[in-house]
């Protein structure tokens, strides 16, 4: 049996259906999750996707937290549900304390879309297993609050830890130490800004790189 | 107080502030005739709205004629010109619609929210014919790059399109920027939506079946954008016409974006008759549409309309472009289903009416009957207008100067200089500033964007069914020629979608002009408008929407008549796609044409 | 000392002008269980630091900032107001 | 009558965290004639009407929703104020 995994579509979530369409091709089976049911229907891994929740009017996922569905996952990942938080995902992670730091206005205050390099640093995540270490890959970013931010001290441990996931090959945002993406301690929640999911068919993608986080979940949750 | 119709009885002679709001001696006249009596305040205001220019085509009416009666034959279309937008079969059993429109002069005033609430205008104009929005385009016309207006309303302009239509989750897929000093003092802002549905989720605009109740989705109701309309207020109120003062209309994508799930689901389920958007017009234009449409009437409880300041009269109400609104007609026995839908989005949903017996729109406000008129007349006996047509007394002299008299680059030098200087032109420099605050990939369909000629978007997973999008318009051209100026616009446009391997199918147009009031701007209206229906005619691809925007001058300057036009195509398999850069090395060049 | 005065700017939203900030903030309130908040409003706060003193020239040129820099008259108000730092 | 009671919450970056917004202003600012300004942040500013009277408990729900949803401690600071309506 294929692995489930969710997707949790919060008022204003936009690439929830895109999330969902990475899972089935990567070969999991994919899960509507709804933000107001505390009830995350059995699922052996959730995706928060990209979008506008809430209008992110007042900070990036501010809001978003507090939704039951969010109160349920905040437990079920310090018990070590995978958790990939994408763009507001990555967002919503930030603000919900499951990891550290916080995401601001790009430093020229633009939305900025475009294809983006990325290098992936560590390998260790569920969600990274299925590249090499210093692999670079082809991405799309798009947001306006994607700057990574934390203190020096959460930075020097990130980096210590091998918490660093993806670095930007090009800083695009004013992000610092040009972080793109970062996990928890035990590597099952990891947050990224840009956005895997639009990278997995060559039709509609700058590349296909994006696939190997989906699979690398999915191989996780089944052992060979 | 406010005026009631017993009133208006009553003091048949009491004087009306018509020409304030616009209205000319004769047409005062006519709601009179049409009423049998003196319209209430409430009356006036709707009658000034909806025999507006924006609302009643009143002086391209004549014209646009031409689009149906040159129509080219096709199985293609599913609903024509009319409804708020056309529908054209794709094949699959799906149907798509597309639709362009200006909001020109919102923007200039507050570049962003005027850009933003453009977007949102259209977007809602395409869910409302039962459609998902899956896309959006920005053909936009700046001033003179150097010049400080243009420093001003451009950043504002761009990033109100993107903040919209990112926050939406519609990817942009094309546009134009196009900087000319005719545009200074009025720049184009026009917004291009597409939406697509299956065959059997066509929604109409119709209030139909008596008794069904009317429903108010969405936003509260507030001062937003009464502009003309705030003349009553001051003609009649001396005191307090300060806190009256009509306000920007400030977009709220979020909202919108809850509207829209909200609406689909609404139509998947079957729950609605009939849907109509609240725009320009708000409630005036909805509910006497929809009463007309369906040739029926309706009552309507105003004082029930949920409203963001307690303190608005009934024709605020009416007038109000409050954005983010929708008026729904449903059947009283899924009235609970619809209401229980709209509170899982978090949208706010109000009965305010139902449809009745007859032919009348009656609106109460509180016991008052403020409104008691015949919906056609406002909506489809609006007045006519056959406006006087000259040719520019300039126009040979202009177009005396010649492409042929130009010096030419003659040396190896020149040519170089000469490339130099075209390749660093502001219209022909790279665009990637203002398209980079799009987001084109979200809803992961688009096929070819931003840097390509024409916009492709894939509508089925399984079969790769999709189709591709693209907009032109040249001003100078259509200064120099109008007819063939919006020929040409029209074939620029059907080339950029035949090249990506699209079959050109369907044709939407945003005609953007000076005043109808000058002769020499109708003679361009009129000429623009044969040349695009004799070019559809010949290429066999009818109009199925658009959109006319009068007055764009400073002074008495009008800008370049600015035709711009729209072409949809359809792909069986969008993997076909070609884009425009070389794709392998040893690849050959193949001049196809004279 | 004069040296530290701070002015601080506000700009909100005219009051009749939509604010889609603060509603959504209202409304997600009392699901978060914040019931005595009736309504909030969403608005801008600048902390200017002069290069000088708070001289009547310098305070009118932050208005003259706010008005054409910091707020767009358009849709929003402003308020200068000297702070003087504890 | 405390039924008119407002309240402020002020909302500015941690000091230490870079502001880009009002580095954009205050570079703007020399190039648009203002000389007299050293330095600009800009944060937000919220403007909650309370659903009953200025209690202790209603000012602590105000403190409550401030930390937890309209700042964010991790890169923000607030201050909570009364402030009567004139
Ligand atoms: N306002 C806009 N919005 C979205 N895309 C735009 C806009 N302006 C230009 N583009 C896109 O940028 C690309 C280059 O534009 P342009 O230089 O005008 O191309 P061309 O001259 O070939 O029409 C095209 O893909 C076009 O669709």
């Amino acid at each position: 049996m294929s692995p489930r995994i969710g997707v949790i579509t919060f008022p204003g979530s936009l690439d929830d259906r895109d999330a969902l369409r990475a899972v089935k091709l990567a070969g999991g089976e994919p899960v509507s999750l709804w933000h107001a049911d505390a009830d995350l229907r059995g699922v052996d891994a959730v995706i928060l996707p990209g979008g506008f929740s809430y209008g992110d009017y007042l900070r990036c996922g501010a809001i978003a937290r507090f939704a039951p569905a969010m109160n349920t996952l905040v437990d079920a990942a310090k018990g070590g549900l995978p958790v990939l938080g994408i763009c507001n995902g990555f967002q919503v992670l930030c603000e919900s304390h499951l990891l550290p730091g916080a995401l601001r206005r790009n430093h020229h205050l633009h939305f900025r879309n475009r294809d983006q390099k990325l290098r992936i640093e560590s390998t260790s995540t569920r969600w990274t297993q299925d590249y090499q270490e210093g692999e670079e890959i082809l991405i799309p970013l798009k947001s306006g609050e994607g700057a990574y931010i934390a203190d020096e001290k959460t930075l020097d441990a990130l980096e210590a830890e091998g918490r660093v996931i993806a670095r930007y090959v090009g800083n695009p945002n004013g992000s610092l130490r040009d972080i793109a993406g970062i996990s928890n301690e035990a590597g099952n929640v990891v947050g990224l800004m840009p956005h895997p999911e639009h990278a997995i068919e060559a039709l509609t993608g700058p590349s296909t790189d994006g696939l190997g986080f989906f699979t690398s979940v999915i191989r996780a949750l089944v052992p060979a | 107080m406010t005026d009631t119709v017993s009133q208006a009885q009553q003091s048949p002679d009491a004087e009306q502030p018509y020409l304030e709001l616009g209205l000319k001696d004769d047409e005062y006249a006519r709601i009179r005739e049409v009423l049998g009596r003196r319209p209430t305040q409430t009356e006036l205001a709707m009658y000034s709205i909806m025999w507006s220019e924006h609302c009643s085509y009143k002086s391209s009416k004549v014209h646009l004629r031409q689009f149906g009666e040159k129509a080219p034959k096709t199985d293609a279309l599913l609903v024509g010109m009319g409804e708020n937008a056309g529908v054209v079969d794709v094949g699959g059993g799906l149907a798509v619609t597309f639709k362009v429109e200006s909001h020109n002069h919102p923007s200039f005033v507050e570049p962003y929210q005027g850009a933003a609430t453009g977007v949102g205008g259209i977007v809602r104009d395409i869910l409302t014919m039962g459609a998902r929005p899956i896309a959006v385009m920005d053909p936009l016309r700046f001033g003179a790059p150097d010049h400080p207006d243009t420093a001003r309303v451009l950043p504002g302009i761009v990033a109100g399109v993107g903040g919209y239509g990112n926050c939406l989750g519609l990817p942009n897929i094309g546009g134009e920027v196009v900087f000319d000093p005719c545009y200074q003092g009025n720049p184009l802002v026009n917004a291009l939506c597409v939406g697509v549905m299956p065959h059997d989720r066509i929604q109409l605009s119709a209030a139909r079946g008596v008794g069904n109740v009317v429903v108010l989705l969405g936003a509260k109701t507030g001062r937003d954008g009464i502009g003309g309309v705030s003349v009553l207020a001051s003609a009649t109120f001396e005191e307090g016409a300060e806190t009256r003062r009509p306000s920007v209309q400030v977009g709220d994508p979020f909202a919108e974006k809850l509207l829209i799930e909200s609406c689909l689901e609404m139509f998947d389920r079957k729950l609605v008759v009939g849907i109509q958007d609240l725009g320009g017009a708000g409630l005036t234009c909805a509910t006497t549409e929809t009463a007309a449409a369906g040739k029926s009437g309706m009552r309507v409880w105003l004082e029930r309309v949920p409203l963001r300041e307690p303190s608005m009269e009934p024709h605020e109400i009416l007038a109000s472009e409050s954005q983010e609104r929708m008026l729904a007609i449903v059947e009283p026995s899924k009235l609970d289903e619809v209401l229980a839908l709209a509170a899982k989005w978090g949208v706010i949903a109000t009965a305010i009416g139902e449809v009745t017996e007859g032919d009348r729109l009656v609106i109460t406000w509180h016991d008052d009957v403020v409104v008691d008129v015949p919906p056609r007349s406002l909506s489809d006996e609006g007045p006519v207008y056959n406006r006087p047509i000259e040719r520019p007394g300039d126009f040979d002299l202009v177009r005396a100067d010649r492409a042929e008299t130009l010096p030419r680059p003659k040396t190896g030098d020149e040519l170089r200089e000469t490339l130099l200087k075209l390749v660093a032109s502001p219209n022909l420099a790279d665009k990637t500033w203002v398209t980079e605050q799009y987001d084109r990939y979200v809803q992961g369909n688009t096929v070819l964007a931003q840097p390509e000629d024409a916009g492709v978007i894939r509508l089925d997973e399984e079969t790769g069914r999709g189709i591709a999008l693209a907009t032109d318009g040249n001003g100078r051209y259509a200064k120099l020629d109008p007819y063939a100026g919006a020929q040409l616009a029209l074939a620029e446009a059907y080339r950029n979608v035949a090249t990506t391997g699209a079959a050109p199918l369907a044709v939407t147009n945003c005609l953007n002009f000076g005043s109808p009031e000058d002769p020499h701007v109708m003679w361009q209206f009129q000429q623009a408008v044969t040349g695009l229906a004799d070019g559809c005619q010949q290429l066999g691809t009818p109009v199925t929407g658009g959109n006319v925007s009068f007055y764009n001058q400073t002074g008495s300057t009008a800008i370049h008549p600015t035709p711009v036009i729209g072409v949809l195509g359809v792909f069986d398999d969008v993997a076909r796609r070609t884009p425009i850069g070389f794709q392998d090395d040893g690849e050959s060049l193949i001049l196809l044409g004279s | 000392m004069p040296a530290s005065t701070r002015v601080v700017v506000d700009v909100m939203l005219k009051p009749e002008i939509l604010d889609p900030q603060g509603q959504a903030i209202a409304n997600a309130l009392p699901t978060l269980g914040f019931s005595s908040i009736a309504a909030v409003r969403q608005g801008k706060r600048f902390e200017v630091e002069l290069a000088g003193e708070a001289t009547e020239e310098a305070l009118d040129e932050v208005r003259r900032a706010a008005a054409t820099l910091l707020a767009n008259p358009v849709i929003e108000d402003f308020e200068v107001r000297v702070e003087v730092a504890q």
